[in-house]
């Protein structure tokens, strides 16, 4: 009888200690494999080629195709990032507008197919990638504000946060798991306001402030 | 949230309550509705359709009693037997009354509807189980359930009125609460925007869907925080305080027209009516 | 700002919306989903349309005639939500139920799509061609137009259109149009509409007008009582009466609502005039002879009004300086309604109103697209025509006369009389089902035009209603595109240079920029600037008003009962369906009404004590039959209503026009009798007697109001102070 | 008053007798069955497409927002007290005559709350988010509301299941163990191996049974107090007019106790007669239980009469008038047909002669059910009817077909569960039962010997 329950208390202990540490821990900051599923896109676009680092060895003659990448801005082509919700898809006319006077890959069979949309003015039906729920209001522009406006973080640091390490990708895949808990642990945590007065503040945490 | 972080934080669970050691920071919404002025058109409460994307539920849901509308108008005659109404009818606006201790926030089993810190009563479609406690709980009646799946009913968004959705707003499938939000999708592209410039949202800078038809401006609404603001003026110059279940000036001031409505119920309703004057002498 | 050469439909079209279909946002999906949806993107970017931001176009509300200036949100292409725009004198930002509609009227999934010929689809060449075709073989006097009350450059087009077919026969109708008022204001004030100004009365007493709900201007007018009723303002609050058989949603506004035996309001404003001259009012000797028969009792004896309420008035009158006396449907829908609108136009001058209350509207400098508001008395002069063979061909624009028309006229037979009927529809409704040809328009959220409103509160303006989105539907057209197509065929060299409406109007209006206040500004910045205004407000002098109303030929007949048909029948104009063309916007059928909070269906008002008589009680179907028609409706007891009259709302009753429509309710406008008013010939609406009887069906009536009607069961919900207890001066 | 048992019956005719209950179904448990699971598929039916099509299939509405399933709801949560007042509180009394008729009263309570706890579920507008209200830890990083009582109901629901479950099972380990030794080798045989735990009756194992036996009716007692305290704060604990009622909890907890055991003597004639249990649940205890629950009933007419006193005096208005309402509008037939079926029905079992007549019981038993689960309605809907805003009352929203059937279907759920259990495990206690003969042959025996050596 004792030993019933000796290790019944045990037990008990036991399934509360491992309980509590699962009721306190923090959602995974990345999904499984740090990749979510793999999307068709009408182009197969490479990010790494247009915001991924440079290489030493591109001299730079825009003859010789470069290796690295082109360190080009997020919100180059994502310009809604920075004034509006979403950070929108660029229009075709601004893949056009650099891509028209880059010869060296003209005759590629992306390039073609971008020229082909072009000039039949059809808007490329480009796949959301992170595509939240459809209740979920995220506000880009609020947070490249705060975090590369205000705070000065650098521009793929911030983007990457959410959106991985776009510059490794070609097109684009989702590597953070998006869910509520994982925007909520970033939200709790406090950030500074700005890049000098030291002060801190963390995210909202009214349900409205994201879900509509 | 995890356990540790909800057990620190316990004692804020729901303190938004009107008490004088929690005021209101930056915002506190509210509005009031001048009943004088209010001539019962109905304006507000079609704009309100198109705003929030309320489903039409036509004639035999209606005759059910499952009309959505968020913003209903209601008609009072007198009650005193006369042959005719010949005073006039009163009509009343009623919405969602943004209670600051709102009876359904407590007794939701999931959390769906909760205080934010500007002062609104939210409700997050999405967590609704659909226990529908809350409107059990609401004394005004003014949360409105989808007793069936609007998008899919045929005539509710035939396609093309599909397009008129404000993709702003949640549309909500069956089986969960909804109710008037005083616009917050507005309030939160002005907060936004205000933001941007370093600043708190002006007065008149944002306005909610009823507010802006109402062709006779019998409603205000704003930021009660801002001493500033219409809103902020019209409570005080009717002495009615957000945080009592009565008020003072009843008893003093009884040429003074603001009330709230049940107030004694201690909900603390953010929205003030100003009663209608009707001339005594014709 | 909006680049030259902007045609914004074809701008749209460049801008490559590339915006799958509409997600239905839900809660159905709790987790992430990658790569099913479509974002949108565009092939061009534009500087104003930002994903996820909304755009906003000024325009110009199409749901009634009072021309409000509306400001419309677009996002990623499409039209949101309509609200106010501030800039117009008319509706200074403000909009009521029906103008919010106006997105529905848009997105209805029953619109028209492509033209129609006897029931076919057909080409818009083909159609374009058929007409043509067919106008050759005709005298110019064979073809006639019907159209409802138009204005701007569409009214220009039509004009010239009959110009190129020589063809003088235009009918403007409008089945609920203020047109005895309107004519009674001409011999009156010299004007048809004068401006009326609530907001410096400071006492107003209607005699039926709804100006709250459905009458003339009603977002104007509920903004003008919002002054008039501010406490605080320099006149002091404002005292309202509305004195009419049927209480309508002004009347449940007013300090005093009175209950008038139908048809006796003429009688009862020469009463006023007479306790005002007895109370010592300084009268003119003319009138104070006409109204000398008007002794209190007798008004009171006709009118039903009692005799210490006569003096109440002419006490309140005479305190209240100025006041102003409005005539309204109420007043006119009557054999002598041109009589009650003199009587009332009297009270006014005898008051001294005219001048301060009643001021001259602004002249608008182009006549040619000045307002020409419709009234009945076309439908009747076109009935005549039409019954005696002698038109041909028909043209149908903005109108429904086939729903609107009483059966009494039968115009649905006589209007097959005509070989060729062309209409000019949004829907397939009663009228276009008649048609030969059917050739569907442009929503008015899509289609180019200008307006100017009739009742111009303040200076002149011309609204200009521009498209806030693509085309819904391939096949549709503009009123103004197929205009000019017309055009084209018969005076090709005037038009041929026009590539469609868009070109004719810009040119239109640019090339008077100078009289329209643009005369600084190069062509491309003042269309530019007009388009993003939304409206043009005219520069031009106030008219002017003469004070002529007089006391000479008033005169009432007595009341005949008529013992078979003891009841007088109110066809009411309610806010949400007036005449009936918006009634398949599903936000109005569903907006309760304001008094009977009724939805989806059509009902009988009866007073309690009427009811009580013929042993009806609420929800008994019960049949109201006139002379001419009958129609079966629940029941309804109301106690705003004159016991010895009942009342119906228009508007209801559709045998078309789409799902939300059709089969709601039941049809007012076909039990009328086909009586006139003696001096216009405009239909008087409210002379027909009815019988009522149950037929033994009872329902539930389906309305908003609930078990406890509308008792507050001692709460303090809805509240009401007497003005002389409350202090208003310190008002916000 | 009779013997409460006879004091000769034999073990072996105890065994005998009982697990004869177990063996091949006569043709009326077939028909009871069928006629069961008919019933529980026309629930399942209108649930299916309830879920499919939406909550308007109930014709709810705007105010009426909670129906027949939060009455019923309460209704079962209130049968399965008697269970626990049967075999814990009356075991902790020695009342011994509870013997023979707890254990199908404790089945009775665990079913019940199964099926209370279906009525959470076809309530929920979502049922397919029910997990939300569970706490556990979730990627969402939310809990669910903690302050609410529909989550304490839920827990207090749950503990009381699962603690009812154990005791049910642990109560039935001797007779397990004799149930395996006497059958023949099958499924049945495998299955009481498993169950029994190797039970062989040693003192060793009789005295830790006793003991947790002990324990676990100690912890059941404040469980089945709490548990419909907690479904009465469902109610008091907001804040409309008829249901912000202080003495709800005790109301509750009474009403429960009463309509448990009304239905203990409806399901005792029924086994008595299907399983000719004749010899164990005896007349004399069905008096007994009679008289306990004429007993709670007068209890109930009390605390319901404290309720309208409370309310009457109470000057709030509102709650008045949802009074008035129940007493005066339409209601009133119900509202009066559940003070007739449950205050004045239970009259007739204060008279000595309907006592122990078993179609008078079975009759009257039926009665205070009915009048039972018109209490709860009579809880729920006038409130919604009537509430404290006028504009919103609505007298005229009835119950839908759909309603009805997921009620009628919960009866068909509930009575294929307890024909099932008792084909498949004892439904009297065979060593308590025993135990009682014992004793009772001890008592008189000694009775006699004193009685002789006087």
């Amino acid at each position: 009888m004792q030993s019933f329950f000796r290790s019944i208390i045990l037990l008990a202990g036991l399934f509360f200690y491992a309980s509590s540490h699962a009721a306190d821990a923090l959602p995974p900051l990345t999904t499984a494999d740090n990749l979510g599923p793999k999307v068709e896109q009408p182009i197969e676009f490479p990010h790494n080629r247009h915001a991924g680092l440079r290489d030493p060895a591109d001299a730079g003659d825009p003859s010789v195709p470069a290796k690295g990448g082109m360190e080009i801005n997020c919100m180059y082509c994502h310009t809604g990032a920075r004034r509006s919700a979403v950070a929108a898809i660029p229009p075709l006319q601004k893949c056009i507008g650099c891509h028209q006077t880059i010869n060296s890959v003209r005759e590629t069979p992306r390039i073609q197919k971008l020229f082909e949309y072009w000039e039949a003015k059809k808007a490329i039906p480009w796949k959301k990638v992170h595509d939240l729920p459809d209740f979920v209001r995220f506000n880009h522009e609020r947070h490249i504000q705060r975090f590369i406006f205000a705070q000065g973080k650098p521009v793929q640091e911030a983007c990457g946060y959410c959106h991985g390490d776009v510059r490794a990708m070609t097109v684009a895949r989702r590597s953070k798991p998006l869910s509520m808990g994982w925007c909520a642990t970033c939200h709790q945590k406090d950030h500074p306001v700005d890049a000098v007065s030291g002060k801190t503040s963390h995210g909202p945490n009214d349900c409205w402030q994201c879900h509509k | 949230m995890s356990v540790s972080n909800l057990l620190e934080n316990w004692s804020k669970v729901r303190h938004t309550h009107p008490v004088g050691d929690v005021p209101h920071e930056e915002y506190k919404w509210a509005m009031a509705i001048d009943l004088d002025a209010c001539t019962g058109c109905n304006a507000c409460s079609v704009a309100c359709y198109a705003e929030n994307n309320i489903a039409v539920v036509g004639k035999e849901k209606y005759a059910h009693g499952q009309a959505m509308h968020w913003m209903r108008i209601e008609r009072y005659w007198d009650e005193d037997e006369r042959e005719f109404p010949d005073q006039g009818a009163q009509f009343l606006p009623m919405m969602c009354q943004q209670c600051e201790a709102a009876p359904c926030e407590t007794v939701c089993p999931v959390g769906a509807t909760n205080h934010t810190a500007d002062g609104l009563n939210s409700q997050v479609y999405n967590r609704c189980v659909g226990s529908r406690y809350c409107s059990a709980n609401c004394p005004f009646k003014v949360r409105y359930f989808n007793w069936w799946d609007y998008p899919d009913q045929e005539n509710a968004w035939p396609d093309e009125m599909k397009q008129q959705l404000n993709p702003d707003v949640t549309v909500r499938t069956k089986g969960v609460m909804e109710k008037c939000t005083f616009c917050v999708q507005r309030l939160t592209a002005a907060k936004n925007m205000a933001r941007n410039e370093g600043r708190l949202v002006k007065d008149g800078e944002v306005q909610t869907a009823c507010q802006q038809a109402c062709p006779t401006n019998a409603i205000s609404f704003g930021n009660l925080v801002d001493a500033e603001s219409r809103v902020h003026k019209q409570w005080k110059q009717q002495q009615v305080e957000l945080a009592e279940d009565a008020q003072a000036k009843d008893e003093y001031f009884t040429d003074l027209r603001g009330y709230r409505i049940l107030e004694d119920l201690r909900a603390y309703p953010s929205v003030m009516y100003l009663e209608r004057v009707r001339e005594s002498a014709i | 700002m909006i680049e030259n050469n902007f045609n914004r439909r074809d701008f749209l079209k460049v801008l490559g919306w590339g915006g799958a279909a509409v997600t239905l946002s839900g809660c159905g999906f709790t987790s992430v989903q990658d790569g099913t949806e479509t974002v949108v993107s565009y092939v061009e970017p534009t500087e104003y349309a930002l994903p996820g931001i909304g755009v906003y176009f000024n325009s110009t509300c199409a749901q009634c005639d009072a021309g409000c200036s509306i400001t419309g949100r677009v996002r990623e292409g499409r039209a949101l939500k309509l609200e106010g725009n501030a800039a117009s004198s008319i509706n200074r930002g403000k909009m009521c139920g029906l103008g919010q509609a106006g997105v529905q009227a848009h997105y209805n999934p029953d619109r028209l799509r492509e033209p129609m010929f006897k029931g076919q689809p057909v080409a818009w060449d083909k159609a374009l061609g058929l007409i043509d075709e067919k106008v050759k073989t005709l005298k110019g006097d064979d073809v006639a137009f019907l159209t409802g009350g138009m204005s701007g450059h569409v009214k220009v087009l039509f004009k010239n259109y009959m110009d190129a077919l020589g063809s003088k026969n235009h009918y403007v109708y409008e089945a609920v149009s203020p047109s005895v008022v309107r004519a009674a204001n001409k011999k009156a004030y010299g004007v048809e509409a004068p401006r009326l100004r609530l907001d410096k009365a400071k006492a107003v007493v209607s005699f039926g007008a709804d100006f709250l709900g459905a009458w003339v201007s009603p977002v104007h007018f509920s903004q003008q009582y919002a002054q008039f009723r501010k406490g605080n303002r320099p006149e002091g609050r404002g005292v309202l009466v509305q004195i009419e058989p049927k209480m309508t949603l002004t009347g449940a506004n007013a300090d005093r609502w009175i209950p008038l035996r139908p048809g006796t309001d003429g009688v009862l404003a020469l009463g006023i005039i007479h306790a005002l001259a007895k109370n010592g009012l300084s009268v003119p000797a003319d009138v104070a002879a006409a109204v000398k028969d008007y002794a209190p009792e007798r008004v009171s004896q006709e009118t039903g009004v009692s005799v210490e309420q006569i003096g109440k008035l002419a006490a309140l009158l005479k305190t209240h300086t100025p006041s102003l006396v409005l005539a309204g449907d109420a007043a006119e829908g009557y054999q002598h309604g041109s009589q009650n609108a003199a009587a009332i136009a009297l009270l006014n001058r005898v008051l001294g109103n005219v001048g301060k209350t009643i001021e001259a509207p602004a002249n608008v400098p182009f006549p040619q697209i000045a307002a020409q508001g419709g009234n009945r008395a076309a439908l009747q002069a076109l009935n005549g025509k039409l019954a005696s063979g002698k038109v041909q061909m028909l043209f149908v624009h903005g109108a429904n006369p086939v729903y609107t028309a009483p059966l009494s006229l039968k115009f649905k037979e006589n209007l097959n009389k005509a070989t060729f009927k062309v209409v000019f529809a949004h829907y397939m409704d009663e009228t276009a089902l008649q048609a030969d040809l059917v050739l569907p328009l442009d929503s008015a959220l899509e289609d180019w035009a200008t307006a100017v409103p009739e009742y111009l509160p303040e200076g002149a303006q011309l609204n200009v209603q521009q498209p806030l989105m693509e085309k819904l539907h391939a096949g549709t057209r503009g009123t103004g595109d197929i205009l000019l197509a017309l055009l084209k065929q018969r005076r090709a060299n005037e038009y041929g240079k026009f590539d469609d409406f868009y070109a004719y109007l810009r040119n239109a209006v640019v090339s008077i920029k100078g009289a329209l206040g643009g005369g600084g500004k190069d062509e491309d910045t003042f269309w530019a600037e007009t388009l993003s205004e939304g409206l043009v407000k005219l520069p031009g002098s106030g008219g002017n008003l003469s004070s002529k109303a007089s006391a000479a030929g008033l005169h009432f007949p007595a009341v005949v009962e008529d013992a078979a048909y003891p009841l007088r029948l109110i066809p009411s104009v309610t806010a949400n369906m007036r005449d009936g063309r918006n009634a398949n916007q599903p936000w109005l059928q569903e907006s309760p009404d304001p008094l009977t909070t009724i939805v989806w269906d059509s009902w009988v008002e009866i007073h309690p004590k009427t009811a009580a008589k013929l042993g009806i009680v609420e929800g008994d179907i019960v049949e109201v039959a006139s002379k001419s028609g009958s129609i079966k409706a629940q029941a309804y007891l109301f106690p705003g209503i004159h016991p010895d009259a009942v009342s119906v709302p228009l508007g209801y009753g559709h045998e078309a026009m789409g799902r939300y429509a059709k089969g709601v309710g039941a049809n007012a406008f076909a039990m009328l009798d086909a009586v006139s008013d003696q001096e216009t010939g405009e239909l008087a609406m409210n002379e027909t007697r009815v019988k009522i009887g149950k037929t033994g069906q009872r329902i539930i009536v389906i309305k908003e109001e609930g078990v406890a009607g509308g008792k507050q069961a001692g709460k303090k919900i809805a509240a009401r102070l007497a003005s002389d207890k409350v202090d208003l001066s310190k008002e916000v | 008053m009779g013997k409460d048992i006879r004091e000769d019956i034999s073990w072996a005719k105890i065994n005998e007798d009982v697990l004869r209950s177990l063996e091949s179904p006569r043709r009326l448990y077939w028909v009871i069955l069928l006629v069961a699971m008919l019933a529980f598929s026309v629930g399942i039916g209108c649930e299916v497409y309830q879920y499919n099509v939406g909550m308007g299939v109930a014709n709810l509405d705007n105010p009426h927002v909670w129906g027949l399933y939060i009455a019923t709801f309460i209704f079962w949560i209130g049968m399965s007290h008697s269970g626990t007042l049967l075999s814990a509180i009356l075991h902790l009394m020695h009342a011994d005559w509870r013997k023979p008729i707890y254990r199908f009263a404790e089945a009775m309570t665990t079913f019940s709350l199964m099926t209370a706890g279906l009525f959470v579920m076809v309530h929920l507008g979502r049922l397919w988010q029910f997990y939300y209200s569970l706490p556990y830890p979730n990627e969402r990083a939310l809990w669910p509301n903690f302050q609410s009582p529909l989550l304490w109901d839920a827990m207090a629901i749950f503990t009381y299941l699962s603690s009812s479950v154990i005791f049910l099972f642990i109560g039935m380990i001797p007779d397990l163990a004799i149930c395996r030794d006497h059958l023949h080798p099958g499924w049945r045989k495998k299955l009481y191996t498993l169950l029994a735990l190797g039970w062989e009756g040693t003192d060793r194992q009789w005295r830790n049974f006793r003991i947790t036996y002990l324990t676990v009716a100690c912890f059941l007692i404040p469980l089945a107090v709490s548990v419909h305290s907690i479904v009465a704060s469902d109610f008091a604990m907001s804040q409309q007019p008829g249901w912000h009622v202080t003495s709800f909890p005790p109301y509750f907890v009474a009403g429960a106790l009463y309509s448990g055991c009304a239905a203990i003597v409806t399901l005792f004639i029924i086994l008595r007669y299907v399983f000719k249990f004749e010899e164990y649940m005896t007349l004399p205890i069905l008096k007994k239980t009679v008289r306990l629950t004429f007993a709670i009933a007068m209890v109930w007419t009390y605390l319901n009469a404290v309720e309208f006193a409370a309310v009457w005096y109470s000057h709030d208005q509102a709650a008045k008038d949802v009074l008035i309402q129940k007493a005066t509008g339409p209601y009133a037939p119900f509202w009066w047909m559940m003070i007739f079926c449950g205050s004045v029905v239970p009259l007739t079992l204060a008279f000595k002669r309907f006592q122990t007549n078993i179609p008078v019981l079975f009759a009257v038993s039926l009665l205070l059910n009915l009048g039972m689960w018109l209490e709860r309605w009579m809880i729920v809907a006038p409130t919604f009817s009537h509430g404290y805003y006028p504009w919103t009352w609505d007298h005229n929203q009835w119950p839908s077909l759909i309603q009805w059937g997921m009620v009628f279907g919960s009866f068909g759920w509930f009575a294929l569960l307890f024909m099932v259990f008792c084909k498949v495990f004892p439904s009297v206690s065979m060593y308590e039962v025993k135990e009682m003969v014992y004793h009772r042959r001890l008592a008189s025996e000694s009775q006699a010997a004193a009685k002789g050596a006087h």
